[in-house]
């Protein structure tokens, strides 16, 4: 009964066009902010922070960037943790060569590179769709990672070719707690799914949704397919080499090209699809499944006593069998779980 | 140019091609039958291929014994997963059918080492992995008899499977099905059985794949991994043909060695990886669905 | 008897949306029964009720039962329906894009294993109704017109030599003569084959014509029933489905614009 | 009264069975020291989390374990790419690191990272070693020879191309440099180009399957596998199992002696009679990655016994207590003997400019059943060499990082 | 155009007088287009004016849908020439149609499913939202202006064509009839000159036709919309439509009034067949007894 619309009237398309039109929702998002920006830091322990809602967020941004690509303009990509490589390179390259530059430019800059490669490797998606797509992308991931163990300039001549990534300096103030790299990675994600949520609910993102959709309508309407998937494509790897870098710096504190092998591809689309393709919170919902899942599982699995071979074992199982089961449950993801829970909410107690 | 040291490469190449088709055919079959995208193939390669070693090793089965038995749990297992996975998917996007079957993969990941064990195996098949000798005294080129014999077995699963494909009923109903679930379904094609056999059949493949690709770099979590040595081949021979597969397979194998060897040294090596994939992309450019596969219908 | 009846069936779409809100209909043996309706109102939800396609559209029938020929078929696949003498040709046409023309018949007789010569012949009967398909015989279906789309979904459900057939708007897209053929066709197989038909049409015209029996639903109800000339006779039928009020059919330029219609319930 | 040590280790994936062999080795060892009473009293409790080989998920890990159970005094992670995400935690959390056989080189030098101790031996001392090796073979010097470098095309695989290059042109042998691409699962196109070099030796420097296939595609090339020396992640069991007959003769690097030990029997008596192992094989006893856990597990015991000596005994040490204890290990001979593993390992003493503490190494061969060592001395390489390059690239990494080397008290 | 613009000013044009067709806006020369070996236009010229309701009709598979293909530029005719505005092509490319005031509705409902109708409505106003991507990510400032009066001009054709109601439903839950009128609701949006409409009538029944009808004659009324329409009820091209061209195996078989199409004994013989006479309208909307 709490959850309702009813007696909220929107009387101007301003009003309507707002990101959240039911009041509750608009309360329940600003409480989850400020709660997580305000109070998470002080409460949470440093575990929970640098393992758990530091890679959450920056998966969940990955996600973000992927799911623009491939839940609003329907291109399947296999290709993201390349571009988030180039992102997590590119920054280092920025800081390490040009002195003094701010730290978050060196992350857009960083952005803007794998924006660029994204752009080269899109273009084939003018003729290439579906499956064929996905699997052709793979030569995205394989050949950056490729360059990247293979040029040592890129890597500023390090022998290994690991490196390690700079200390996040922003106007002199150091983020090196967890506390502090949470509240930076929580601020960048917050902005960035803001800019994606209004970037979808606009012309770009309709017309992203329409190519996806049915490309030759689209281009019967006008919307020119070449220009806005190889947009798609440039957001999205933006979005995947910011992440890229947030990942390199403010989590793993390495930069190397291992970090962001196909492995990483694949989880990030797992996400997506868990979560919801063509969904901005699908994207977090898909994150946290795929993130904390295996934490509280292998928790679980360690604390029945079971032989750790078997456990780990049964842990990856267990993680199998529940993706299939949300599946089953539902293939459009947890955000559309979410939505239909919310419709319930809206309909009770009455059935229908 | 040492132009026997060229054949040499080409006739490896092809050979190992052949290898990479086995893998791929198991794809093909799954996804013209039924417009799923197989991520779970390699799982199934491993798991076959584990599920025989472990039985050899864990019951003291012979090599004869251990192979009937695998077919049987294959087939047990390809019904099962069409109960439990696809029966309830029926009809759902591609992409959440693909997802279905990486969920799919990491349980049998799972399960094959929950019940055989991590540890890695030798497959004792008896076929010897040397060169034959003929073509070594004569031309000195090595050429694997192992390999040979692989490509033969490749060469009857492909005129089988394209046999089955090809006019007849089942093979009509299955590419119909690809086509849409829900009309198949309409029209009285009866897909749960026929799901049902085909990753019985798929889960066959896979089983002669893991038991070739096992003898060869042993029984091994990494034989997950050929599957990704199978997608260039997909998409350059097309999704949905069998004959494709081999095609795709040879021309991905010769390429990509005859690549590493002549252009590797040039850039640093280690091309392996990507070759085939950037290769298949650029052949894709030409014919967005390989070279066989099904046109991709495009009408408003 | 009736060789089919629906039961007060509900119907939910996605755990929210309810659809059908008890919906009875009986098809007598050898019978052509019409059912029709408003946009939206059901018709095609209640025809994939029937023959179980439902289910991957994620909708639930939550109460009610279908039995054709006196067994209860609502949980049976839709295989086993087909192989009960049951065919649908659904909405939308939903033929199988790259198979030809002729595969796409041939896959409707997947269920009745035939001989090559009974094949031939059920083909070359289905050529004789639309001699536009022979034609076209070797394209792929993806690339022909809507119309023969529409002529090949009605193909190859004839194939399957059902006992009863569900159409759902035979006629859409599909040029007036052959419209009128298409109705000879069930006419036929209904006097000659017994088979019955329900059929969701929007043509009220002639599916009153051709039917015997009628029902028109309204948003997920059964608003009303009765015997086809019946149906036919009544003045709102007439007004909001025929479009003929007591003047004779009006000009479609001359119908008022804010005439809205009028609702039998709701 | 308890002494824990945080093992994120990997039981799932394509590395599993080096890992639950290498972990197990540990676990086994800690259980027997507990069964007998722990190290003067004190317990040894430890706990395992899952990674899957995976860096990111190999951080999480690292920091669940961290706090747990009164907070972790040391850890092993047993994954390059994991002990570089721990990298700089470490010294903060001040948690030392091991890294047995893997890992940076450089961290040998402790002035610089003060908590990491690459063991025994680091990527350049064995790269120098197998160079040692090879030339003792052809007859002291390998002029005019030509070497494969036959490498997994990553970190891993180049770490030891500045040694090897170095000597190349020292000793004047010529180095061709060939790398597999990963996984490495298809090498005839590697093969076929180091059949058509003919080179005297091959240097296998790979990881995971890559070394059964090296192994297989040299058979069936005809190349000669006596004439293939694989580094220690190429020498163990699960690389030539998997090969069959293909691996006879097939040599490899190896920290330790293989062979049987008072402290694997005492494993045998007291763990697995019992139950109480923690292999699923009895078999595994003594295998390659057993006895490297094992190992692990003797030295991180010894350290806590070192630092219990100068901290007090009968405690549990600190994580900081622990480094220093891992940087004054001295186990020689005796002291190995009186753990029951004379030999098992080459001795080691640690300080703070080396926290390699040995670098010395075996060549073990495959005899088609099992490992046999065929030097029966340890071999240890141009050391000059490799300080020269520790110093030089840890000095560049404290430049980087603002570290000032210094030993810690 | 002067004409045009003094009746789009007039204010009640509701009911008002119908507007004269204008001079020919679209010529289509010769046009040939074949797939392998169907012939699917075989030398078709004919022409559109302005401001009037131009039907194709023919039997299925004639080629219809084939030719408001190569009007928009689906497909590329291998030979003839399109000459729209008195400027000469041979052949158009969607987007240059697009831009030069062509809309359409397709026989296969081509709308974007997985978006709900109002957005689909609004794709249709693409052309004509011009702020870029960055200020629409930042949604303020001109792309929020923006955005707000295509809304509302969104919002006037969905009330146009009373599909409010479902404003807010993603499109490919809708049942068949709607989703025709949300495509033609796609379509206007753009504000086109020529509309072309691939059996927009498809799936409804006779009131829901009536107001389609409605709806057509008054876009054609109030915005001075030329529409090229494809129908196979008798009825409604006979009674709306100015001109009608009649197709037969991708040739031209007639062309004139209604009437006189209707008279034309070739198209009785291809394509109304008996129900022509008379009655011509007979089988779609009524008129046959019992
Ligand atoms: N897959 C679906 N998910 C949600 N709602 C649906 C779905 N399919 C149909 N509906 C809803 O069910 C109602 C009935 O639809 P149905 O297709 O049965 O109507 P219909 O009578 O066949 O209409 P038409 O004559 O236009 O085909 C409609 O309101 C529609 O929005
Ligand atoms: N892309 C294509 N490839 C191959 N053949 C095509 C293609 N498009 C149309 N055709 C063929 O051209 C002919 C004309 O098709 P079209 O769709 O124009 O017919 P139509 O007049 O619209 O018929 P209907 O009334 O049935 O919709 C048909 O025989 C069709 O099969
Ligand atoms: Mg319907
Ligand atoms: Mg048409």
């Amino acid at each position: 009964m709490f959850y309702r619309e009813a007696g909220q009237f929107r009387t101007t398309y301003e009003a309507d066009g707002q990101l959240l039109p039911i009041r509750q929702d608009r309360i329940a998002l600003i409480a989850t902010l400020a709660v997580a920006v305000l109070a998470v830091p002080l409460l949470a322990s440093p575990y929970l922070l640098s393992a758990i809602l530091i890679p959450f967020l920056i998966f969940a941004l990955a996600a973000l960037g992927l799911n623009i690509l491939t839940g609003y303009a329907g291109q399947l990509s296999l290709g993201t943790a390349a571009f988030m490589a180039v992102g997590a390179f590119a920054s280092w390259n920025f800081v390490a060569r040009i002195p003094g530059i701010p730290m978050l430019l060196a992350f857009v800059l960083g952005g803007l590179c794998a924006a660029l490669v994204g752009i080269a490797f899109g273009l084939p998606s003018l003729r290439i769709r579906g499956f064929y797509l996905a699997a052709a992308t793979l030569a995205t991931q394989f050949f950056v990672i490729w360059c990247l163990t293979k040029i040592s300039w890129l890597t500023g001549g390090s022998a290994s070719g690991v490196i390690t990534a700079q200390r996040i300096e922003i106007m002199g103030y150091a983020f090196d707690t967890p506390q502090r790299k949470y509240v930076l990675v929580l601020l960048v994600v917050a902005l960035m799914a803001l800019l994606a949520k209004n970037l979808v609910r606009s012309n770009v993102g309709r017309s992203w949704m329409a190519v996806r959709d049915m490309d030759m309508a689209a281009e019967v309407i006008g919307i020119r397919p070449m220009r806005t998937k190889l947009l798609a494509f440039a957001v999205s790897s933006f979005y995947c080499g910011v992440a890229g870098a947030l990942y390199a710096f403010a989590y793993l504190g390495t930069v190397e090209p291992e970090a962001y092998s196909l492995d990483l591809s694949f989880r990030i689309l797992f996400m997506i699809i868990i979560g919801g393709v063509g969904s901005i919170l699908g994207s977090f919902l898909g994150a946290a499944f795929i993130v904390l899942l295996p934490v509280f599982l292998n928790i679980a699995a360690h604390g029945l006593a079971l032989p750790t071979s078997v456990a780990s074992n049964l842990e990856l199982m267990v993680f199998g069998a529940l993706i299939i089961f949300f599946l089953i449950v539902e293939p459009h993801g947890l955000a559309r779980l979410w939505q239909i829970g919310k419709e319930k909410l809206r309909l009770w107690p009455f059935p229908h | 140019m040492d132009i026997n040291f060229f054949f040499e490469v080409l006739i490896g190449g092809l050979l190992s091609g052949v290898m990479y088709a086995l893998v791929a055919i198991g794809f093909v079959l799954i996804y013209k039958a039924s417009g799923v995208f197989n991520f779970a193939q390699g799982a199934m390669v491993f798991f076959a291929a584990l599920t025989c070693v472990g039985m050899m090793d864990k019951f003291g089965m012979s090599l004869w014994l251990a192979i009937p038995c695998t077919v049987v749990a294959m087939i047990v297992l390809g019904i099962a997963i069409e109960r439990v996975v696809l029966r309830p998917l029926v009809n759902q996007p591609e992409i959440t059918l693909f997802m279905a079957t990486i969920g799919l993969a990491f349980f049998l990941e799972g399960l094959a080492q929950l019940l055989w064990g991590s540890q890695v195996h030798q497959l004792p098949l008896p076929i010897e992995d040397v060169p034959m000798q003929s073509l070594l005294d004569r031309f000195n080129i090595v050429v694997s008899q192992f390999d040979v014999i692989a490509a033969i077995i490749c060469g009857v699963m492909v005129a089988v499977l394209a046999l089955l494909f090809a006019k007849t009923r089942v093979g009509r109903a299955l590419r119909a099905v690809a086509d849409d679930h829900q009309a198949a379904q309409a029209v009285g094609i009866p897909l749960q059985r026929i799901w049902a056999i085909l990753w019985a059949v798929a889960g066959v493949v896979a089983l002669v794949a893991g038991l070739l690709w096992g003898a060869r770099n042993g029984v091994q979590f990494a034989l997950t991994f050929i599957a990704l040595k199978a997608l260039p081949v997909l998409i350059l021979g097309g999704f949905t043909s069998v004959p494709g597969a081999i095609v795709g397979g040879l021309i991905i194998g010769a390429s990509e060695k005859l690549a590493e060897v002549y252009i590797g040294p040039l850039v640093g090596g280690g091309i392996e990886g990507w070759f085939p994939y950037v290769l298949a992309l650029l052949f894709l450019l030409v014919r967005p669905e390989g070279l066989f596969g099904e046109k991709i219908i495009r009408r408003i | 008897m009736s060789t089919l009846s629906v039961n007060n069936i509900e119907v939910i779409y996605d755990h929210v949306i309810l659809v059908l809100k008890g919906v009875s209909l009986e098809v007598p043996q050898g019978a052509i029964v019409a059912l029709l309706g408003a946009n939206g109102a059901g018709k095609s939800t209640t025809l994939k009720t029937i023959s179980t396609l439902l289910r991957g559209e994620r909708g639930d029938v939550t109460k009610g039962e279908v039995r054709f020929n006196g067994e209860r078929v609502d949980q049976l696949t839709p295989n086993a329906l087909v192989t009960r003498g049951l065919a649908q040709v659904m909405e939308g046409r939903h033929c199988f894009g790259h198979l030809t023309i002729e595969e796409n018949l041939l896959t409707g007789a997947y269920t009745c294993r035939q001989s090559r010569a009974q094949l031939r012949e059920a083909l070359e009967r289905v050529y004789h109704y639309f001699p536009r398909l022979k034609e076209r015989r070797t394209s792929q279906a993806g690339y022909t017109s809507g119309g023969e789309q529409q002529m090949c979904a009605i193909g190859r459900a004839l194939m399957a030599k059902p006992t009863m057939i569900l159409l759902d708007e035979p006629s859409m897209g599909i040029a007036p003569q052959i419209v009128e053929e298409i109705f000879g066709i069930v006419k036929d197989l209904n006097t000659r084959e017994n088979v019955s038909f329900l059929l969701a049409e929007q043509n009220t015209m002639v599916a009153l014509r051709y039917a015997d029996f009628g029902y028109i639903l309204e948003n997920g109800r059964v608003v009303m029933e009765g015997a086809a000339a019946e149906l036919a006779a009544n003045e709102d039928v007439k007004e909001f489905y025929l479009g003929v009020s007591g003047a004779g059919r009006k000009n479609f330029r001359d119908q008022k614009f804010y005439k809205r219609r009028k609702r039998w319930l709701s | 009264q308890e002494q824990f040590v945080a093992l994120p280790s990997y039981r799932v994936g394509p590395y599993a069975s080096g890992g639950s062999g290498f972990y197990g080795g540990i676990i086994d060892y800690f259980s027997l020291v507990n069964a007998a009473g722990g190290v003067n009293g004190v317990k040894i409790a430890w706990q395992e989390c899952e990674t899957e080989y995976n860096p990111s998920r190999g951080v999480e890990c690292y920091e669940r374990l961290k706090t747990q159970r009164g907070g972790a005094t040391l850890v092993e992670p047993l994954s390059t790419s994991i002990a570089y995400g721990i990298l700089d935690r470490i010294p903060q959390d001040k948690i030392p690191m091991t890294m047995l056989g893997y890992g940076r080189s450089d961290a040998a030098n402790g002035k610089v990272f003060p908590y990491v101790f690459p063991l025994i031996s680091s990527y350049w001392s064995q790269a120098a070693a197998m160079v040692k090796y090879l030339a003792d073979k052809n007859g002291g010097s390998l002029k005019g020879k030509k070497i494969v470098h036959l490498y997994h095309d990553s970190a891993f695989g180049k770490e030891p191309l500045p040694v090897l290059e170095a000597l190349a042109k020292q000793q004047g042998f010529e180095l061709v440099k060939v790398p597999v691409a990963p996984p490495g699962s298809e090498q005839q196109a590697q093969w076929l180009q180091i059949r058509q070099a003919r080179p005297d030796h091959v240097i296998l420097w790979g990881w995971g399957v890559m070394n059964s296939v090296a192994i297989k595609t040299a058979q069936r090339n005809g190349f000669p596998r006596e004439k293939i020396l694989g580094v220690w992640w190429a020498g163990s069991e699960e690389d030539t199992v998997p090969s069959g007959d293909a691996a006879k003769g097939y040599t490899a690097m190896s920290f330790n002696t293989p062979g049987n030990y008072p402290v694997l029997d005492e494993i045998r008596a007291k763990l697995y009679k019992t139950g109480k192992g923690n292999l699923s094989d009895q078999a595994r006893i003594g295998s390659v990655y057993h006895m490297r856990g094992v190992t692990a597990g003797i030295l991180f015991v010894e350290a806590m016994r070192t630092a219990q000596e100068k901290f007090g005994k009968g405690k549990p040490v600190t994580g900081e207590q622990m480094r220093w204890g891992l940087e004054h290990l001295n186990i020689d001979a005796a002291r190995q003997k009186a753990v029951g593993a004379a030999n098992m390992f080459p001795t080691v003493k640690t300080s703070c400019e080396d926290h390699e503490g040995s670098g010395a190494v075996k060549v073990q061969q495959w005899d088609g059943r099992k490992w046999n060592a065929i030097t029966p001395n340890w071999i240890v390489g141009d050391r000059a060499l490799v300080k020269k390059l520790i110093d030089e690239s840890s000095g560049k990494y404290a430049a980087e990082k603002n570290i000032k080397p210094a030993c810690m008290p | 155009m002067g004409e045009a613009t003094m009746l789009m000013n007039e204010p009640d044009t509701l009911f008002g007088a119908r507007r004269q067709a204008g001079p020919v806006i679209l010529d289509l020369r010769d046009i040939s287009l074949s797939f392998g070996g169907v012939k699917a236009l075989t030398g078709i010229s004919f022409d559109v004016r302005e401001h009037e309701i131009r039907a194709i009709i023919g039997p299925n598979g004639a080629g219809k849908s084939s030719m408001l293909n190569v009007i928009n530029g689906v497909y590329r005719p291998q030979q003839g020439e399109i000459v729209l505005r008195g400027q000469h092509r041979r052949n158009m490319d969607c987007h240059a149609a697009a831009r030069s005031g062509i809309a359409r509705t397709f026989q296969n409902i081509a709308l974007f499913k997985g978006m709900t109708v109002l957005d689909n409505v609004m794709t249709g106003r693409n052309l004509k939202m011009k702020s870029n991507f960055l200020l629409q990510a930042l949604y303020w400032g001109p792309a929020r202006r923006e955005e707000i009066a295509h809304r509302r001009k969104a919002e006037e054709i969905i009330d146009f064509l009373e599909i409010q109601h479902i404003r807010k439903t993603p499109v490919g839950r809708l049942p068949y009839g709607l989703q025709k009128r949300v495509e033609l609701a796609r379509a206007l949006a753009a504000e086109p000159e020529i509309l072309l409409l691939d059996e927009p009538m498809a799936g409804m029944n006779v009131e829901e036709k009536q107001d389609m009808c409605r709806f057509i004659l008054d876009v054609n009324d109030q915005f001075g919309t030329t529409i090229v329409l494809i129908e196979h009820d008798m009825g409604v091209v006979m009674d709306i439509s100015d001109r009608v061209v009649v197709l037969d195996y991708g040739r031209k078989i007639g062309d004139g009034t209604p009437d006189e199409v209707r008279s034309n004994p070739e198209v009785i013989r291809a394509y109304l067949g008996g129900v022509a006479d008379g009655e011509a309208n007979g089988v779609e909307s009524g008129g046959h007894g019992h």
